[in-house]
């Protein structure tokens, strides 16, 4: 092939100039990036180093003590969060995903009930927690006279983050291509069996990285506990729903209100077992996503 | 639903002393103050050794909040950093909730300076009225202004939350009425951060128990008070006799009477009041003296009788 | 034309009509629409909580007072009720995280969306939702006890309190990174490709196809996850509680400790103040009017949202 | 010159329709208060094949799915006028729409597979409409009418999404089939499909209309001409408002469309002049 | 019978393609491991109109896409050989990918107007590239070579989402026209279209082939006999190891390639025998 010389367009394609704002453009945008997770990586070096010395398995073998912080641990704190992430994922998974159902391939969008009961979910979904405590405290504790027991705590935290699970099954849900659904429907289905059979399983991964970003900040939470005056002091393991408790948040908070260094300490301590908890739980979620969407 | 008592034996209670003989079961409910709390935890933890069936949960929703469940009938026994108010003895009384008042042992509030401060070693009352009362809000700034012979650093006041007990009390025995302060100083739910604020200012002062200070006895250097009759430190001997006036105050217990009725309760105040002192020792308090203690014992007894 | 026949028509020998009874269905849809129910039945419960001791509140306090003045301090003697103080905190925390967040979570997305390879994104995305997660006790935690000192140690001349709006501020902003750049990202991810092809097609650069192209279209979605974040921020209580106190004084001065409305309520609420008192019917009051400006920001964010929606679909 | 090689001239099955599957007669069918399709007139021969074709957007589609009721799921839309199958009023009363669609299969323009192994794509229609029997047997005919069987059945139990795209849509026509509906229903079904899986979805189509009615959208001539027995042309016409509509131009048997259009718009578009 | 209307036959330019635009030698691309195109070899005449027709995934999209460097957008996307713009290496080192798209501008399959108004949409390209000068006036001659200006003078600010399809197309159209190309590639432009939209397109692509060189992408064959000068038939062939590779089979003048296609898989692709 011969190579011609050019004729009119006598500019050549050579790069003219371009500025270096491109550059500087995406190592902004990477910093930025870096700099949020370096957040997070600070935090972590600065509690597991300060808790260093008493991640041991007195932390979590041990119940909490006023009188020797040295040698406390954190047990009911532990089972008390498992507790209350347990019925939280008991109650509001199902109830999310169902509202969730409800709204995608029920609901008539038209309706305002339907318009009042989105605007409600969103709305929701950005009211403080200290104001869930609220109704903890008056409607399920007093109200209902649920007491200041898991259960009222278990109540309380589900409410605070059903908004999350509803959105994110929503999301999931919708994300299920509607070729699936009419599939389904042309054979005969009943809209049901589609759902249940075709829609809910496509959407597992999506809902379960909802139903884990709910689960971590349920475990995360103080302030609902803090306005329900769950005790802080608790040297038992919760034993039914209606057991008085305590959560790891709320016992870290009062052990960094206490002036002894030590509690600081166990504190630092009891924060690293926290996390693990949390990064437990997304490794599950990312691992469920990752083995579903490899089979689907 | 709360845990109902169900008992190992019915005679247990009402023998004052080391009543071991049979294991109890049940829960013991505490709330209140978070002043009070570490007594009430200590005995929990101490009591738990002698009675591991029996769960003794110690809330800290505050004084206020603490009544109210209390008062409500949903605790067994309250921590209060202050006596009882007349609207709480109303709630209780609407609800038929009987109690006593048991003083389980004493604080003495600790005004403190950073080590830097060489000159406020010690401080008449008035000289912290002048400081604190409502009216040094936005004019008392600097340590000259409370006395000339101070230098002009900065002042930067610290105490507790204005919701507590402590911040109460204080405000009553130095301006002279429940609640008033001035409002631009530091409060603070943790008495930690009291630490670190003043040991971290030259001009700082702050106020809180005496077990505080002397967990932080090297940051910070307590202020002795002239109510008077000369300059009082604070120590374990000026709050039981009295002589370190008027900072030095009393925490109580409320226990319910209705719940001394159960054996597990009974059991629990018993040891708390005859272990009293190692319990306050513990939570790091002020024992209380002999008399003090004697007064405890016998009102109990009184508790428990008008019980039945 | 044929007309209805009998069910029975030649050729199938079966009707078309129902075979076996289907209340499964109807049931189902009732029990959804129950589940549906619960989140309103939640606010009405956050409203009853809410409105009486509220009411009361304002019986004994004028608006006038609430609104009218700058001095705040319930629990002191003689109270004083202008809320003005804390709002002031609330909003100026909720400035500084959002001038954290907002830049880094966006920029965060942008690099995802349009820059990272699909296994860095891989990688990154759920990193950044366990920083969602991280229980706020350990960004308050980690505000007081690091980043403070660390902000007085190198900036000495900010004069820092222990406790700080500014410190407080910035680990709220840290923990609303997420929100913010999770839910952009995912609203970016979003544009048809069309749009940047359509861009790149007529010689435009990445940075120029990101920014112009890409944000603009994204836009409704990254305002509805910017109005969640200041929700979240506005709400948020123990990182300002354990970081950035509780002393309300009137000031603008994020260098001062400062008590946001949220803050107010988790001290009081689990202070001493006395049931029934004009002091605990404040939290009530707080309360409210918390839950209402929270309220009135999102249903103005999906009135906003839905306006641009319209415009660009 | 290419010539269209058109399969109605070779065996035209049923020169009258005499056994019509459905009567259609003054269809037409709105979303909301658009008139998508206005006035459609024409009879499905049983065990024919039916094609359906025109330009872009002049409701094809809207009318196909017509015929299963899947219209009911959009909201909005709704059909005016009257559908017979076997004389009995598709949209009576006391019709079940589930009951319709069973009996009435589909098959998508995109092949669908669920997410499932390829026996469970089978074995979910029968499943769902509580069939008894060995399910392994109602599978391996339905593969094996679709002639899929010997492509699939040592992996059977593999997910179908790792099948190609002809097999997927030959699944997707077992799958329909599995369920042992009277009709079956295609929108484009080749559209997806590379040209020798057409060629073989072609071959199965005129294989199965010995046992079903089929009625097939298509955009391509080409493949109306090949398949089909009878042929409708669609168009779109603007009204006096301004609005279009999507109108049954001709409707006959396909040799006649395809050599003889008896309207001046047909020939047009088939002969390319036109779209 | 239907006699397609070829405008090769009517003027064909150059018929010796005298004058080429991209000279393509050898072209091969690959999406990661995967061949996708085999050995290409074409010219692109000077203000010619060629046409890429063949079955789907024989590679039309992919070659098209090599000539303004948008497959380098793919991750993993990479082509092998020579593409030679007006004498230039195209994949050269100093070649700047961003100035190769300015010059040769492209129109897609789905119209895709930027949700912005109209006469932001025609000044973004400009603007991007830095270019000065009155922008209404680029704007306004942008519009009138593309055949909508009159259409739409009158809400030049409105939201470029509100015009229908084929204004949407003719709007990409000079959006493209907008940053002075000296090439435009278009990938299946009317297929999203009614026939009426087509129709202008079409007439447009006659009006523009005076100043632009023009290579589109089509499945329709009436479209490309009707508008091209030059045809290049691809389509996709099994290898030994029974991978799918795209080849170019024949590349003539339009009127050769549906009158008299020299190769036999040309002659029953465009006959309807396949595909
Ligand atoms: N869900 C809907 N809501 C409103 N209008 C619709 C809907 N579906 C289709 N239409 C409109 O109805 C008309 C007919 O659409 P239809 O899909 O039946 O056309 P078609 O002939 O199948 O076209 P194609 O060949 O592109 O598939 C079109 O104008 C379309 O815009
Ligand atoms: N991004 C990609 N990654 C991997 N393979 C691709 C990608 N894009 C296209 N291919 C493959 O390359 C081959 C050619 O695709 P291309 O899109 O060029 O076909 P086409 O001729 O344009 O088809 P159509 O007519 O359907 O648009 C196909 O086998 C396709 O699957
Ligand atoms: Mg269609
Ligand atoms: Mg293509």
């Amino acid at each position: 092939m011969t190579v011609l010389t050019t004729p009119a367009s006598a500019v050549r394609l050579a790069r003219q100039g371009r500025p270096i704002g491109e550059h500087i453009f995406r190592i902004t945008l990477l910093s930025s990036l870096i700099i949020a997770l370096g957040f997070l990586a600070m935090l972590l070096i600065y509690v597991v180093q300060e808790g260093w010395p008493r991640l041991d398995s007195t932390l979590w073998e041990s119940m909490p003590s006023i009188r020797r912080p040295e040698t406390a641990g954190v047990q009911s704190g532990i089972f008390g969060t498992l507790w209350i992430i347990g019925l939280t994922a008991l109650m509001a998974l199902p109830t999310g995903v169902l509202a969730a159902v409800y709204l995608e391939e029920y609901a008539d969008k038209t309706k305002w009930y339907n318009k009042l009961i989105e605007l409600n979910i969103s709305n929701l979904a950005a009211v403080p927690s200290i104001v869930y405590g609220i109704l903890g405290l008056g409607i399920i504790a007093r109200w209902l006279d649920f007491g200041f027991t898991v259960m009222t705590g278990a109540i309380t935290v589900s409410l605070l983050v059903l908004p999350i699970v509803i959105i994110s099954a929503r999301e999931a849900i919708r994300a299920v291509p509607p070729s699936i659904r009419e599939g389904s429907l042309a054979l005969g289905a009943t809209q049901w069996q589609t759902i249940y059979r075709q829609v809910l399983p496509s959407a597992i991964p999506g809902i379960a990285t909802g139903s884990i970003l709910a689960l971590s900040r349920a475990i995360g939470e103080a302030a609902p506990f803090l306005m329900l005056g769950a005790a802080t002091l608790v040297r038992f393991n919760p034993e039914g729903v209606w057991s008085s408790f305590t959560v790891l948040p709320l016992q870290i908070y009062s052990f960094i209100s206490q002036s002894r260094e030590e509690f600081h300490i166990l504190a630092s301590a009891a924060i690293v077992v926290l996390l693990a908890i949390l990064l437990l739980m997304n490794s599950v979620a990312i691992w469920l996503r990752n083995r579903f969407q490899k089979r689907w | 639903g709360g845990g109902d008592s169900n008992t190992g034996g019915t005679d247990s209670a009402s023998q004052g002393t080391e009543t071991n003989a049979a294991a109890l079961t049940g829960e013991v409910k505490a709330d209140g103050s978070s002043t009070v709390a570490p007594l009430t935890q200590a005995a929990s933890e101490l009591f738990g050794e002698e009675q591991p069936q029996v769960k003794v949960p110690v809330g800290t929703s505050g004084t206020g909040g603490g009544f109210e469940k209390f008062c409500a009938g949903e605790t067994d026994i309250q921590n209060a950093s202050r006596a009882i108010k007349d609207e709480e003895k109303a709630a209780c009384d609407a609800k038929g909730i009987k109690y006593s008042e048991l003083t389980v042992a004493t604080d003495a509030l600790t005004v403190v300076v950073p080590k830097e401060n060489t000159w406020a070693t010690c401080l008449t009352t008035d000289q912290l009225k002048k400081m604190w009362e409502p009216a040094a809000e936005g004019k008392i700034k600097t340590w000259k202004d409370v006395d000339p012979k101070f230098p002009a650093e900065e002042l930067k006041l610290y105490g507790p939350g204005t919701d507590s007990g402590t911040f109460d009390y204080f405000t009553d025995a130095i301006n002279g009425e429940e609640g008033a302060s001035r409002k631009d100083y530091s409060p603070s739910e943790n008495d930690n951060d009291i630490v670190t604020g003043v040991s971290g200012a030259k001009g700082g002062l702050g106020y809180f128990g005496f077990t505080y200070f002397e967990e932080n006895a090297d940051k910070l250097t307590a202020v002795q008070i002239d109510s008077g009759n000369g300059c009082v430190a604070p120590s374990v001997e000026t709050a039981q006799n009295g002589t370190y006036a008027p900072l030095s105050r009393p925490l109580f217990i409320y226990p319910s009477a209705a719940s001394v009725k159960r054996p597990e309760v009974a059991a629990f105040l018993d040891f708390y009041v005859n272990n009293i002192d190692a319990i306050a020792k513990d939570a790091k308090y002020i024992p209380l003296n002999a008399e003090q203690t004697a007064k405890l014992k016998s009102d109990l007894q009184a508790l428990k009788s008008q019980a039945g | 034309m044929a007309t209805q026949s009998r069910a029975t028509a030649p050729g199938t020998g079966r009707s078309l009509a129902r075979s076996r009874p289907r209340y499964g269905e109807f049931i189902v849809k009732t029990i959804l629409l129950i589940a549906a129910l619960i989140s309103v039945a939640t606010t009405v419960g956050i409203v009853a909580a809410l409105i009486e001791p509220t009411i009361e509140f304002f019986s004994e306090i004028s608006l006038g007072e609430f609104f009218g003045s700058t001095n705040w301090g319930p629990l002191f003697n003689p109270p004083a009720f202008g809320v003005w103080p804390i709002i002031v905190a609330t909003v100026e925390i909720t400035l500084i995280a959002i001038l954290v967040a907002v830049p880094l979570g966006l920029a965060a997305a942008i690099y995802l969306s349009e820059y990272a390879t699909p296994r860095v994104r891989k990688i990154f995305k759920p990193v950044l939702e366990v920083l969602a997660g991280v229980p706020t006790v350990v960004f308050g935690f980690f505000a007081l006890v690091f980043v403070t000192p660390l902000l007085q140690s190198w900036f000495p001349f900010l004069d820092l309190e222990a406790k700080n709006a500014l410190a407080a501020g910035l680990l709220v902003g840290v923990m609303i990174i997420p929100i913010v750049a999770s839910l952009s990202e995912d609203s970016m991810a979003a544009v048809p490709n069309g749009l940047r092809e359509g861009s790149y097609a007529l010689g435009a650069s990445k940075m120029l196809t990101s920014v112009r192209v890409v944000v603009p279209a994204a836009f409704s979605g990254i305002v509805a996850a910017i109005i969640l974040a200041i929700s979240r921020a506005a709400g948020e209580t123990m990182i300002v509680a354990i970081a950035g106190g509780f002393k309300a004084v009137f000031t603008f001065n994020p260098t001062n400790e400062m008590s946001t409305m949220a803050a107010f309520i988790a001290q009081a609420g689990s202070g001493d103040a006395s049931v029934g008192s004009i002091a605990y019917k404040t939290i009530f009051a707080v309360g409210s009017l918390l839950f209402i400006m929270t309220f009135a920001m999102n249903w103005f964010s999906a009135r906003m949202v839905q306006k641009y929606r319209e415009v660009y679909d | 010159m290419p010539n269209l090689a058109v399969r109605g001239t070779e065996a035209p099955k049923n020169a009258e329709a005499l056994d019509p599957v459905f009567t259609v007669s003054g269809l037409s069918v709105f979303y909301g208060d658009y008139e998508a399709v206005r006035g459609v007139d024409m009879n499905i021969g049983n065990r024919e094949i039916t094609a359906m074709i025109g330009p872009s957007g002049c409701g094809k589609s809207t009318v196909l799915r017509c015929f299963n009721r899947m219209n009911d799921l959009i909201p909005g839309a709704r059909a005016v006028g009257k559908i017979a199958y076997h004389g009995e009023d598709l949209y009576g009363a006391h019709v079940d729409p589930i009951e319709v669609r069973r009996r009435i299969g589909m098959v998508f323009q995109k092949p669908n597979p669920f997410p499932k192994s390829i026996y469970d794509n089978i074995a979910y229609g029968p499943r769902v409409n509580g069939m008894k029997g060995k399910m392994d047997d109602v599978v391996e005919e339905a593969l094996t009418k679709a002639a899929l069987w010997d492509e699939v059945k040592d992996k059977i139990k593999q997910n179908a999404l790792s099948l190609s795209g002809g097999q997927q849509q030959r699944l997707c026509i077992a799958r329909a089939i599995a369920v042992k509906p009277e009709v079956i229903l295609m929108d484009e079904p080749c559209s997806a499909l590379d040209p020798i899986a057409t060629t073989k979805i072609e071959d199965l189509m005129q294989e199965l209309t010995r046992e079903y009615t089929i009625v097939i959208v298509t955009h391509n001539m080409q493949q109306a001409a090949r398949v089909s027995d009878r042929t409708a042309f669609f168009t779109a016409e603007v009204d006096e408002a301004g609005v279009r509509h999507g109108r049954l131009v001709e409707f006959d048997e396909t040799s006649r469309i395809f050599t003889n259009p008896s309207d001046k718009r047909t020939e047009d578009y088939i002969t390319g002049r036109f779209g």
